[in-house]
């Protein structure tokens, strides 16, 4: 097995352990910090896809930015932390079968799919020059639109959480 | 099975569909089953995770172009969007019905 | 000698000299009321400096229109270049500055007016600094029409001026602002929406060969675009007098027509007057209307010579309505604004028959016509606001007599309104006689020509009835303790005065500025209407 | 001295009394006594200069005419044309240099007078400031070369006429008059720019020599006699404006609110004469149908306003209609053809006039003081009923007014007799040339001739003769100071033959008649008028029956005046009620009622359009507008009433559809025929358009009224209620929670994936 191989499965462990501590636990603290992990594990994913900035702002994003908003709000809606940190489940039975279904099909239709793969490695070394560009040229108009969502967001943000709760 | 073995040595473009895949059906579950909003949220960052490995890993393997990346800058943006008013509406439900279990918000019913 | 500064030309800093203003103003603290207003005076003020360079250094044997080389104090440098745009290439927009004899007497006349208007602003109360930062926005704005050679600079400059207009007269205005605002705006909008169809189909018909990579490119240099070699054959706008080119024209005519305002877009004039702020109304009456007219002059015509001669007539007519309707509207007003609002319609048709006429004359006459009616009308307007500011009415009828309490008052005012009415010996009569002059030189046009001189009975008649119904007559008692003006409005009025008369009695210091580029553009356009004669 | 001294000299005289106006104007209140010694003196100066410049023209340059030229206005290299420029000048001929005697001599003396009339008067300052931007404005009449120049100095004396006219403008009167002055003229100054454009248009220049060289070369405005013709009479136009001719004679009674030295010098010595003199400027250029034209109107202004002066009692406007009256004798005397005839009787009507009236000035100052003096404001100090008697204690006045009374009734030895005798040689002459109904202006002249003295001697008798009705009143009149006195006398002295020839019977051996020449004409000869010989053959010929009759008229005039108002043996007032009469004299009272005819019509008609037109805007133009925004707003809101509100719009919209089927029809036409441009084709698709346009409006119009409610809210309705019964099936399912929903959702994506597999 090459070192490629090793730290790929490796990447792949700490996303889909993490991911199941998500799901399964029942400490939402717990479950929160999971996440963490379970964000950097696909960061990592990228990396082998050769998707630095990608990568990068997954981290930055992710990791930094909304893993906090959540962690934040953890700590805001729990009376007291280590009493009601955990929550329960509902409909254990039928999520289970759908989700399995979901799961299950998807990757039957990835395993069994013959992939038109390109072998070759893409030329490109630094992947942020380029998407820059594409961003402004081709992608103008998403990209324009999705920066006044972000604006759209903040305020609307603000202006939810701010309201004064009605008596 | 030297198949399998042999599948499993070398790493492609399915090893990531696969990983995308599953983390895909781990995040509608949790969505599905959790009680706490906050845990449904996470579900959903989940699904868009998963869903951003699939368009890079489609960008690096299929069409060497980078407008998979591009999109999922996009998905990014969202989920960031997506994350701060969830929070938000959470929070102010919160303060409404003094609670974020979601099966006791059933408002809709009535 | 280069006219530069910090490696900015000359252009440059006239154009954005307000904006730099702006953000000082809005870095003054809000008490700090007469720092706003000094720092509004000694920008607007440098900018008058400046358009006195631009006069003094302007060389007056360069005809400019169409030629790069005939532009004085060009700049030019890349400003928007997008290598591929998915569907339709690369896009490389300039920003492309220049003057010739047709813009300077307009940066000359936003100038002064700007300068004027900060003047006119100084009793304003209201959120001083919101006006003060928006008047120097909406200063660039207008200066940047006057100096933009590149369509898609002067279109973003055409929009740039609408919304801090908008907010001035919505904001600052008198009763009914909000209608006067959102009709202004909207009215002006429509217009902008037909010049931004019409500058498109431009784009796409007109390419050039870009000296540096060498590759075609569509352009929005409006300087390509008055050359028909430059339209890409079988483009929508290629060829001469074909039905698209018309359309075009047509479109980018009544963008334009909305700003003169021609008849019968003009109704929403008398409402922005009306509503507005004095200074705004000055900034309105004297450099907002001349913009219609200088974009006929700077795009439409050299573009489409051969459709400006085609409907040559039909301008003249709309001309003619504009002169006898305005002037008839203006006798039947009551209130002091709205009869100068109308008075502004007469005076515009008078532009128009000028420019109708397609030769140097009547061309010459026009372009001192926008001139004149920028310095006589603002003027006019200055001094409604200062007797509204005194009396809060503009009921012509509620005066009478103000000749005995305000001396002075009325002789500044008598000087405007004989300027209005076309005395000779002020500058208002140069321009309509060449306007007419040249008119009259177009065999077809020589009957509306001869109507239209009705307008100058008119104008008198309206003119001297209202002087009459203020100024004469015996004193009313309500304001026989009406001050007379002081020297901040005396400083204000006395420059325009002193101008109108200059140039009353020696017209060449602005004309030969003129002279060179309204006959190079007279050529053009004839060489363009001839070119259409010889396709079968 | 030189040519250039002598026109340096002419360019001073223009332009001191600019500065007058300049420093007195800004300075008035600084300067003592408010600087009417600044102007006084300053037109003094101009008349020395004047009559050094006339001196020195006719003595060293009698043949010449001395011009200078400056660039105004350089159009630079003009496509199709070639280099062109507007040239401005002065010149001085000898008209000129006469006229600009004429009027120094006029514009000092009423400095001079007006310093006692106008003395205490509240912008006395002002006053004098006026007179000098009046003077500048005539002087530039009188020394343009140019027609450009000619129309600027024109406008200019309109202007100073319009500031002096409403001097007290308190008076509403006085107001009104000012504006009617200046609007009336300026209508007249229309059809004189238009005039100008034709000149301009066919010969690229504004100077006379130039324009007159080349028509004598044969190059007419648009080539075409009937335009030449016309131009002459459009420029004339302007002369009708300011000289006061029928149809615009209205303003000028009018003007007389004004003080009364600006209505001698303005209103009947120099700027009502101006128009006469931009006649003789363009003499050389009228053709024979212009003359025509231009001697009847002067004929008819004669007429008309000499009946309406026999009928009025205000001093002033006794002498103002006289005015217009001579005025028109002047127009007629160049219209006839006797050129120099008209220009004579300009120049001695300006003494005996401005003399007039600086007379009737002094009676109204003296009637004016003891009216003031008696504490009397009810009693009008210029209506000749309530004035007799004056003739022992204003006897300077009375005499001088007497001599110019004999001068502007014709008889021997004065000036006035000189001058009109020319003219009616004149129009004798045009008569025995032209036959026929030509006559008719002869026999006006002589008539006008005969009422013109009968009116003038009721006026002296009247005022000065006779007994005073209230002796306490003639007690406190008395002569006024010298200031008044001395200009009544000089412009006497000025009335004697003896300053223009020294023959008294006849005009033509002095220095005048040599010095003012009649031009020859430069139009095409077949539409020219009768040359000058053949002219001054027919002139010579008529002449001496031409001073027979006009003395005869005027004796009879006179005897007519003294029989009836002297020795009181026909009643004045039993003829004026007699039946024949008494519509007669109400409709001369009324002056012909010129002013009620145009106040309905022309004043009237133009505010009814006014008012109409602004209707028109704001219902109409407006009305649209907001309909379309209304309209606009409906739609969005839902369309239910709206095309009520927004008729307006609707119509608009009607319009615009049918404009736009009709463009988009003829572009597709002509497009489709590739040019060959059938009409049928053409009206065709027009009417396709408006079809289309029509049912739109109509669908518009049902859809949005009645459909509506009916047709479309069914279907809303129905649509609402299966929506609500689909609803009431699903609620089954419903747990409120989210999350079965999305179970459900993905439930769904799970078939779809099956189905589309």
């Amino acid at each position: 097995m090459e070192l490629y191989t090793i730290i790929f499965y490796f990447f792949t462990v700490i996303t889909l352990g993490s991911t199941c501590i998500v799901v399964f636990s029942r400490n939402i603290v717990r479950a929160a910090f999971a996440l963490l992990f379970a964000f950097f594990g696909v960061a990592g994913i990228y990396i082998f896809l050769l998707a630095d900035f990608i990568a990068v702002t997954q981290l930055l994003i992710y990791v930094g930015g909304i893993m906090v908003l959540i962690l934040f709000s953890v700590m805001l809606t729990s009376h007291q932390i280590n009493v009601d940190a955990k929550t329960g489940v509902i409909q254990t039975l039928p999520a289970i079968l759908i989700s399995a279904c979901i799961g299950g099909g998807l990757v039957w239709v990835f395993w069994i799919t013959d992939w038109k793969v390109n072998s070759q490695l893409p030329i490109v070394e630094t992947t942020a020059p380029k998407i820059g560009e594409m961003l402004l040229t081709k992608y103008l108009l998403p990209f324009e639109v999705a920066s006044v969502i972000l604006l759209v967001a903040l305020i609307g943000a603000a202006m939810i959480a701010r309201r004064e709760k009605k008596v | 099975m030297q198949d399998l073995i042999n599948f499993l040595q070398h790493p492609g473009l399915t090893h990531f569909l696969i990983l995308s895949g599953l983390l895909f059906s781990f995040g509608i579950f949790a969505i599905l089953t959790r009680r706490n909003a906050i845990m449904v949220l996470m579900g959903v960052e989940l699904v868009l995770n998963a869903a951003n490995i699939n368009f890079v890993a489609f960008s690096r393997y299929v069409t060497t172009s980078l407008d998979g990346h591009v999109v999922a800058i996009f998905v990014i943006i969202l989920a960031a969007a997506e994350a701060a008013i969830a929070l938000a509406i959470i929070l102010n439900i919160y303060q409404n019905f003094n609670t974020v279990n979601v099966d006791e918000i059933n408002k809709l019913k009535d | 000698m280069t006219f530069q500064l910090f490696g900015i030309g000359i252009l440059s800093w006239i154009t954005f000299l307000p904006v730099i203003g702006m953000i000082i103003v809005l870095l003054i603290p809000k008490e700090a009321r007469s720092a706003m207003k000094w720092t509004a005076v000694g920008i607007t003020f440098l900018q008058v400096v400046l358009a006195v360079v631009i006069y003094a250094n302007f060389n007056y044997n360069l005809g400019g229109i169409n030629s790069q080389e005939g532009m004085q104090f060009v700049e030019k440098a890349k400003w928007i270049d997008i290598k591929s745009v998915s569907w339709f290439g690369r896009v490389l927009i300039e920003y492309f500055l220049g003057v010739d004899g047709i813009s300077v007497p307009m940066v000359i006349l936003t100038a002064l007016i700007s300068f004027i208007a900060v003047i006119a602003s100084w009793k304003i109360d209201k959120a001083l600094k919101g006006y003060m930062a928006l008047l120097l926005l909406l200063d660039t704005g207008m200066m940047g029409v006057f100096v933009a050679l590149d369509f898609f600079l002067f279109y973003v400059f055409w929009e740039l001026m609408l919304l801090p207009m908008y907010f001035l007269i919505g904001v600052w205005g008198g009763p009914r602002r909000e209608y006067a605002a959102i009709k202004f705006f909207l009215y002006t909008l429509a217009g902008s929406v037909l010049m931004l169809l019409a500058m498109i189909a431009l784009y796409f018909s007109v390419t050039i060969i870009d000296p540096a990579s060498g590759e075609k490119l569509h352009t929005f240099n409006l300087l390509a675009m008055m050359n028909p070699a430059n339209f890409e054959p079988n483009s929508l706008l290629a060829g001469f007098g074909t039905h698209m080119r018309a359309l075009a024209y047509v479109a980018l005519f009544i963008g334009f027509a909305i700003k003169v305002p021609i008849f019968p877009f003009h109704t929403w004039l008398p409402d922005a007057h009306v509503e507005a702020p004095t200074a705004i109304s000055v900034i309105l009456a004297g450099v907002l209307l001349k913009m219609g007219a200088y974009g006929l002059i700077r795009i439409s015509f050299p573009i489409f010579p051969e459709l400006a001669q085609k409907y040559a007539f039909a301008l003249a007519i709309l001309a003619f309505i504009n002169i006898v309707y305005g002037a008839l509207c203006a006798m039947a007003q009551t209130d002091f604004k709205k009869l100068i609002a109308y008075s502004s319609v007469s005076h515009m048709g008078i532009v128009l028959l000028g420019m109708s006429a397609l030769n140097t004359q009547g061309m010459m006459g026009a372009v001192f016509q926008m001139f004149n009616h920028g310095t006589i009308t603002a003027m006019l307007f200055l001094i409604v606001g200062v007797i509204y500011d005194r009396a809060h009415t503009r009921d012509l009828n509620a005066f009478g007599g103000l000749a005995l309490t305000m001396p002075k008052y009325t002789g500044i005012m008598t000087v405007a309104f004989f300027a209005a009415l076309g005395l000779p010996g002020l500058s208002g009569f140069v321009s309509e006689a060449f306007s007419f002059l040249g008119a009259f030189q177009v065999d077809k046009l020589r009957v509306i020509t001869m109507a239209s001189t009705l307008g100058i009975v008119l104008t008198a008649a309206y003119m001297l009835w209202t002087l009459q119904r203020v100024f004469l007559g015996k004193a009313n008692e309500k304001w026989s303790t009406m001050p007379d003006v002081d020297g901040r409005e005396i400083f204000m009025l006395a420059p325009l005065a002193i101008i109108i008369l200059v140039l009353g009695i020696y017209p060449s210091f602005m004309l030969n500025i003129m002279t060179s580029s309204v006959n190079h553009l007279v050529d053009l356009v004839a060489k363009g209407g001839a070119a259409v004669a010889l396709i079968p | 001295m030189s040519q250039e001294t002598l026109l340096t000299l002419a360019l001073i005289v223009w332009l001191v009394p600019l500065v007058d106006f300049a420093v007195l104007i800004f300075f008035h209140k600084r300067l003592p006594r408010s600087g009417d010694w600044l102007g006084t003196s300053i037109l003094f100066a101009a008349l020395a200069l004047s009559l050094v410049i006339l001196f020195t023209k006719l003595n060293y340059f009698h043949d010449q005419t001395l011009q200078t030229i400056f660039t105004w206005v350089n159009f630079g290299n003009v496509p199709g044309i070639g280099e062109m420029q507007i040239d401005l000048g002065f010149m001085i001929d000898n008209v000129a240099a006469i006229m600009l005697v004429v009027v120094c001599i006029v514009s000092s003396l009423v400095h001079l007078f007006s310093i006692g009339y106008m003395k205490d008067d509240i912008r006395y300052g002002r006053y004098f400031a006026y007179l000098g931007l009046f003077s500048f404005s005539m002087f530039g009449i009188v020394l343009t070369n140019n027609l450009l120049l000619m129309y600027v100095s024109w406008e200019l004396v309109g202007l100073s006429s319009y500031l002096l006219i409403g001097h007290w403008f308190e008076k509403k009167s006085a107001s009104d008059a000012a504006k009617k002055a200046f609007i009336v003229t300026r209508i007249g100054d229309v059809g004189m720019f238009i005039g100008i454009l034709i000149l301009f248009n066919t010969f690229h220049t504004f100077t006379f020599d130039a324009i007159f060289e080349a028509m004598k070369a044969g190059h007419i405005p648009f080539g075409s006699e009937t335009w030449l013709t016309a131009s002459g009479l459009l420029i004339f136009c302007g002369a009708v404006g300011k000289s006061a001719q029928f149809p615009l004679h209205v303003w000028l009674p009018d003007a007389m609110e004004g003080p009364t030295p600006v209505s001698a010098l303005i209103h009947a010595a120099t700027m009502v004469a101006a128009g006469v003199y931009l006649v003789t400027r363009t003499f050389a250029m009228m053709t024979a149908e212009a003359l025509m034209v231009i001697a009847y109107i002067g004929a008819i202004t004669a007429f008309i306003s000499a009946t309406i002066a026999i009928a009025q009692n205000d001093i002033k406007k006794v002498l103002a209609y006289s005015t217009v009256s001579q005025l028109g004798y002047m127009i007629m005397g160049l219209g006839v053809g006797a050129y120099t005839a008209g220009f004579f009787h300009l120049t001695t009507h300006a003494m005996f006039k401005a003399g007039l009236f600086l007379g009737s000035g002094s009676v109204i100052y003296a009637m004016h003081n003891a009216l003031h003096r008696a504490n009397d404001h009810n009693t009008d100090a210029q209506d000749i009923r309530n004035m007799g008697g004056l003739r022992t204690k204003m006897p300077i006045t009375f005499w001088t007014f007497l001599m110019y009374t004999l001068a502007i009734s014709g008889i021997p030895l004065t000036s006035g007799f000189l001058s009109k005798d020319e003219i009616l040689a004149g129009t004798l002459a045009f008569g025995s040339l032209h036959g026929g109904w030509h006559w008719v202006i002869p026999i006006t002249g002589f008539f006008v001739a005969g009422l013109t003295a009968f009116y003038m001697f009721r006026l002296v008798i009247l005022t000065f003769l006779g007994e005073h009705k209230d002796p306490h009143r003639i007690e406190a009149v008395h002569e006024s100071p010298w200031v008044m006195t001395v200009p009544l006398v000089v412009l006497a002295v000025l009335s004697f033959f003896a300053f223009y020839s020294f023959n008294p019977i006849g005009a033509a051996s002095g220095w005048f008649y040599q010095a003012v020449a009649r031009p020859d004409s430069v139009v095409p000869i077949a539409v020219a008028a009768v040359n000058t010989e053949i002219f001054t053959e027919t002139l010579h010929h008529s002449h001496g029956l031409a001073m027979l009759l006009s003395l005869s008229v005027a004796g009879i005039g006179i005897l007519v005046a003294f029989t009836t108002y002297y020795w009181k043996k026909i009643n004045a007032d039993t003829v004026a009620s007699a039946p024949v009469f008494k519509y007669l004299y109400k409709f001369f009272l009324n002056k012909w009622y010129f002013d009620e005819f145009y106040q309905a019509t022309f004043v009237n008609g133009i505010d009814a359009l006014a008012a109409a037109y602004r209707w028109f805007d704001n219902v109409v133009i407006d009305g649209i507008v907001n309909g379309v925004a209304k309209w606009t707003v409906g739609i969005t809101h839902g369309v239910k009433h709206t095309w009520k509100e927004g008729i307006a719009g609707s119509i608009f919209y009607l319009i615009v559809f049918a404009l736009l089927s009709l463009f988009m029809g003829w572009q597709v036409t002509v497009g489709l025929l590739a040019g060959s441009g059938s009409t049928v084709a053409m009206i065709e698709c027009g009417l396709l358009g408006l079809c289309v346009a029509a049912l739109s409006f109509f669908l518009f119009y049902v859809g949005v009224g009645g459909f509506d409610n009916k047709i479309i809210d069914g279907i809303v309705n129905l649509v609402v209620s299966l929506a609500g019964l689909l609803g009431l099936l699903a609620r089954k399912l419903q747990t409120g929670k989210v999350q079965t929903y999305l179970a459900f959702a993905l439930f769904g994506v799970m078939v779809f994936f099956l189905w589309f597999r």
